[in-house]
């Protein structure tokens, strides 16, 4: 009679995820290739376009821009626009008193 | 197998036959720390794959941006500056660029529009091409709908999209939208012989030091930007990303290894007198530490691997979306790509060493303490 | 100061080892003046019993020290592109007077800690527990070493400015520059390929003395160190140009890097242990008189001075390999 | 042979409740016997026994195991040696309450580090000897009086230890279990092992096989029968 020893399910187990993580980092390995290809078409554009930076984060020119942006600028787009970079990205400019407009709604929005 | 394994699979067998008596509860400890790690991973997975993204991308870059400043804000520059820079000795070509923003007031996107140098992108005039984000936040039905857009109150001015790029190039394209240079400086009233920036290269990547302190002298009044700079900007600014993520996951495992610490020293009586009977039947203080660390081992290994293999599919295979929000900000126009995996040894021992120290750190002493109880103890 | 995750570890360790090391610390002060075998009061057995306890933290402050070392040659390499100049690791380690200094000593720590353990597996052997005063008279020692290496390594993370122009391993390693790295760089190949050579022949004839007589592990010591400085100054000035296949590239670290197949593991981590356990073999061979451990401690230097000759070997053999599959010539 | 010299014992020494349970111990503890200690509680035996046991070092005094000084001893060689030298039956029996009665019997096993089918083996044979094979994989929170002292029995077996110690081994049990259990511990002196029990049972100190009795009271040896 051969009784199950405690740590054989949880060594399978572990060895099992150990496994996963093992083909997760294998399947990295392997879609490199496609993503080279991809990367490599992606460069060929910033080459000919002249590109600086990513279209990550496009809400406002400090961040669509964040290497280009000036260095000492408040409220560039927004009294309200948070104008550090995680901060300005995390906390969208507040709804009120209205989106794209300075404080004052125009007459005819009313 | 050695006498030291055995002995080891033996010790792991007890923890695990003790452990199993509340399987419940323990394997909710195990998930709950599997959590924790998983927030960790994945801020971690989102970031490196970002990271890996744009440094490889932006490798091609133009190698200095030549920016004017007036009274601390951007200025545009006048197209000389590029003839001036283009007699620095070293660089091999520098170009004025036009380029700016248009703030979509229907969609509230913002759109980077740019006239592109090569011949082969530039379009008809009264046509564009546009990144994949600007028909997607347009709510585009078909391909080849006209593009409106408005200035200020009233005006209207259509553009046809000649094309659009391709979502692989998202990274970088999204929001792009390409016009030639008529176009632009009629949409943006902007007066000729004026630019945005200018863009050089340079034939040794060692000397852009050197070029650039010789611009600056010539042109005090330019700020020169380096593609390094660039890189630089763009590596810290998703250290900062996964940094936010990391302390909040970071609040989580101190909070979680508080917990362990007070599970191990507060043993209930129960717990006492067993190990008190393991002594008594001829287990060692090395032997109760060796097997109190099995647990803690298996907890901490346990939770490590659950966390990180789950948030590796969750960044990778799914997108992220649990924390999209919070790596990606509030962009309306977000670029719609899967992220490329990209884990190296650096995270998983971080992930590693963040996850099993801590908690093996803050149960050892308590461990210890239950573990130098006296033998006869039980006989008393 | 820049906000990572590696960093966080990194200094979390730091932190841990240190407070290991000052409780350890108290505890070596406490059986230095109390420590007494023949008392059989309830104190004596409570220090008997905390020495299990610093036994397993010393063990575990190794094994953390260990995975530091590598997090930290990792994360200098990929902070690299934060320091303007930087290319690798050794741009990012001169970043500021600290880098160098603080892995230097994360190396210092990591092999005390092994001597010490070593140390501590001798004295559980005995029975009357032979080398317990010896053994934290040591620990006073390896304590402040700790709490150095924790300090310069806040220091190192703390002072880095990201504007600073560092110098990379394309300068360090070059005859151009002054300095220790220089002096290893310049060293003809084949001069300290040579000494390598003959470094690790005399390694193994006092490897083989000591397996044959029972004696000379002290020797043998000696020239496992010696031989560590030998292939530390080889890697740099001979055999990482031929893994790089570039003649003028001595860096010792970028040879870590996946590009390079993780070829530098193959020979840091057998090189680390014949030394570790060499070095430790005549640290061990001192004691060799003390009664209670006559009957096995001369095995277990044996064991040591094996696997020492093991690592010793692989070294030698991953740099045979390197050299013989490389497309570079040096020697034509 | 065991022999103890002028062996003392305090408990909670230099505090206000300190307690001198043993008062200059001399015996000898024949090998190949039945040894019984009985006395009132309080009187000191299970304190000897536990000193005797390499469970605990004594005060002062001096300890010999078949010739060995024992009581200098650092703990963990005396661990060492009491797992390869004595097996224990204590008073409550000390099962860990949750684990089946396999996994209790193997417990002393563990740091030794033996194979493991192999230990099992030697558990189930054990069992088997004491009637407990078709029980072996029952929580021991199920067991009958008997049964859980058998168990304990086989636990104390496991790794083949010479000397046998049980403490009040029938504190707990009918006429008809404590004349099992001499059968059981006759069976054992007949297989060549040492017994040491302590008991204020007079059916074990009377019962046919034991071959000395130390009577003790107030932390002192009162008298040796044999």
């Amino acid at each position: 009679m051969q009784a199950r020893r405690p740590t054989t399910p949880v060594f399978i187990v572990l060895g099992a995820l150990a496994a996963l993580l093992a083909i997760e980092l294998y399947y990295t390995a392997f879609a490199s290739a496609a993503r080279n290809t991809r990367l490599a078409k992606e460069a060929g554009l910033v080459r000919a376009l002249g590109l600086t930076d990513t279209a990550l984060f496009t809400e406002a020119r400090y961040t669509r821009h964040p290497a280009l942006a000036d260095l000492n600028t408040p409220f560039q787009d927004h009294p309200m626009g948070f104008d550090h970079f995680p901060s300005g990205t995390i906390v969208p400019v507040p709804d009120l008193p209205g989106n794209g407009w300075l404080i004052f709604e125009p007459e005819a929005k009313k | 197998m050695t006498p030291w394994l055995r002995r080891q699979r033996a010790l792991a067998d007890y923890t695990l036959a003790s452990l199993a008596r509340r399987k419940g509860k323990n394997i909710a400890l195990v998930a709950v720390y599997a959590i924790v790690v998983f927030v960790l991973a994945s801020a971690m997975f989102f970031a490196a794959s970002l990271r890996f993204e744009t440094s490889a991308v932006l490798r091609d870059a133009p190698e200095v941006t030549v920016q004017k400043i007036t009274m601390g804000r951007q200025d545009l520059i006048e197209g000389s500056v590029a003839e001036e820079i283009g007699k620095i000795r070293g660089v091999t070509s520098a170009k004025p660029r036009l380029w700016g923003y248009y703030y979509d007031r229907i969609v509230g996107a913002n759109y980077t529009v740019m006239v592109p140098d090569d011949p082969e992108m530039i379009p008809e005039p009264g046509s564009v091409i546009v990144g994949e984000g600007i028909p997607r936040a347009r709510g585009f039905k078909w391909s080849g709908a006209p593009l409106f857009l408005s200035r200020y109150e009233g005006d209207l001015k259509r553009f046809d999209v000649a094309r659009a790029f391709e979502s692989d190039s998202a990274l970088m394209t999204s929001d792009l939208m390409l016009m030639n240079e008529a176009d632009f400086r009629d949409f943006f009233e902007i007066p000729a012989g004026l630019y945005t920036d200018v863009v050089a290269t340079v034939r040794n990547p060692n000397e852009v030091a050197t070029i650039v302190e010789k611009g600056s002298n010539a042109l005090p009044q330019m700020r020169f930007v380096t593609r390094s700079d660039i890189e630089r900007t763009y590596q810290k600014l998703f250290d900062w990303r996964e940094g936010l993520l990391a302390a909040l996951a970071a609040a989580g495992i101190l909070a979680f290894v508080i917990f362990a610490a007070e599970k191990a020293s507060g043993l209930s009586a129960e717990e006492m007198r067993e190990i008190g009977i393991l002594k008594a039947v001829g287990w060692d203080t090395r032997d109760v530490i060796a097997m109190k660390l099995w647990e803690g081992g298996l907890v901490s290994l346990g939770a490590f691997l659950l966390g990180t293999v789950t948030a590796f599919a969750h960044v990778f295979f799914f997108g992220a979306p649990l924390f999209a929000p919070i790596l990606k900000g509030w962009a309306v126009i977000y670029p719609d790509f899967a992220l490329a995996p990209h884990v190296d040894g650096l995270e998983l021992l971080t992930l590693a060493l963040l996850t099993i120290v801590p908690y093996i750190a803050a149960t050892l002493v308590p461990i210890w303490r239950v573990a130098s109880g006296d033998p006869d103890a039980v006989m008393r | 100061m820049i906000f990572q995750t590696p960093i966080m570890a990194l200094l979390l360790v730091a932190g841990l080892a240190s407070l290991t090391a000052l409780w350890s610390g108290g505890f070596a002060v406490q059986v230095l003046r109390r420590w007494n075998l023949a008392d059989m009061s309830r104190a004596q057995l409570q220090r008997e019993r905390a020495t299990e306890l610093v036994s397993t933290l010393f063990a575990a402050v190794m094994l953390a020290e260990l995975a530091a070392l590598l997090l930290f040659v990792f994360n200098a390499d990929r902070m690299a592109s934060l320091f303007v100049g930087a290319m690798c690791a050794v741009g990012t380690l001169n970043v500021n007077g600290y880098g160098f200094p603080a892995l230097y000593l994360k190396i210092g720590v990591f092999f005390a800690a092994t001597l010490w353990l070593m140390l501590d597996r001798a004295d559980r052997m005995g029975r009357d527990y032979p080398l317990t005063k010896v053994k934290y008279g040591v620990m006073l020692a390896i304590v402040p070493l700790v709490l150095a290496d924790a300090g310069t390594e806040l220091a190192y993370f703390l002072n880095m400015h990201t504007d600073v122009i560092t110098s990379c391993c394309s300068k360090l390693f070059t005859p151009a520059n002054a300095g220790l790295a220089n002096e290893m760089a310049s060293i003809g190949p084949g001069m300290s390929l040579w000494l390598l050579g003959f470094a690790g022949l005399a390694v193994a004839v006092s490897g083989a003395v000591v397996l044959w007589s029972g004696r000379g592990a002290l020797a043998y010591a000696f020239l496992s160190a010696l031989m560590f400085a030998l292939a530390l100054t080889a890697v740099v000035s001979v055999i990482a140009p031929y893994i790089y296949e570039y003649p003028n590239h001595h860096c010792p670290f970028c040879i870590l890097k996946p590009e390079y197949n993780y070829y530098g593991y193959a020979l840091y981590i057998p090189l680390f242990l014949g030394t570790g356990l060499g070095v430790g073999a005549g640290m061990l061979s001192l004691f060799r008189n003390r009664e209670s451990l006559a009957d096995k401690l001369p095995a277990m230097i044996r064991r040591q001075v094996i696997w020492s000759m093991a690592g010793f070997a692989g070294f030698g053999l991953a740099t045979l390999y390197a050299i013989a599959s490389s497309n570079l010539i040096i020697f034509g | 042979m065991i022999t103890l010299t002028s062996v003392t014992k305090l408990y909670n020494e230099g505090r206000p409740n300190e307690v001198q349970a043993l008062k200059g111990i001399d015996l000898t503890i024949a090998r190949d016997a039945i040894t019984v200690l009985k006395g009132p509680s309080g009187s000191g035996k299970t304190t000897l026994l536990s000193i005797v046991a390499c469970m605990a070092r004594p005060t002062t005094g001096r300890v010999t195991l078949d010739g060995e000084v024992v009581s200098g001893l650092p703990e963990r060689f005396l661990t060492e040696l009491r797992r390869t030298t004595f097996g224990f039956v204590f008073q409550r029996f000390n099962l860990i309450r949750g684990l089946s009665v396999i996994e209790n019997v193997m417990l002393p096993a563990a740091p030794l580090g033996g194979d493991h089918a192999k230990v099992r083996e030697r558990a189930l044979e054990r069992l088997a000897a004491l009637d407990l094979a078709d029980k072996a994989q029952m929580p021991v929170e199920f067991l009958s009086g008997g049964e859980t002292q058998r168990a304990a029995i086989a636990r104390a077996l496991i790794n083949d230890a010479p000397i046998v110690i049980a403490d009040e081994p029938t504190a707990n049990l009918d006429t008809d279990l404590t004349m099992r259990f001499l059968e059981i511990v006759r069976a054992l002196r007949a297989e060549g092992k040492t017994v040491i029990m302590t008991s204020h049972d007079p059916r074990i100190w009377d019962a046919e096989g034991v071959d000395a009795v130390v009577e003790m009271r107030d932390g002192a040896i009162f008298g040796e029968f044999a």
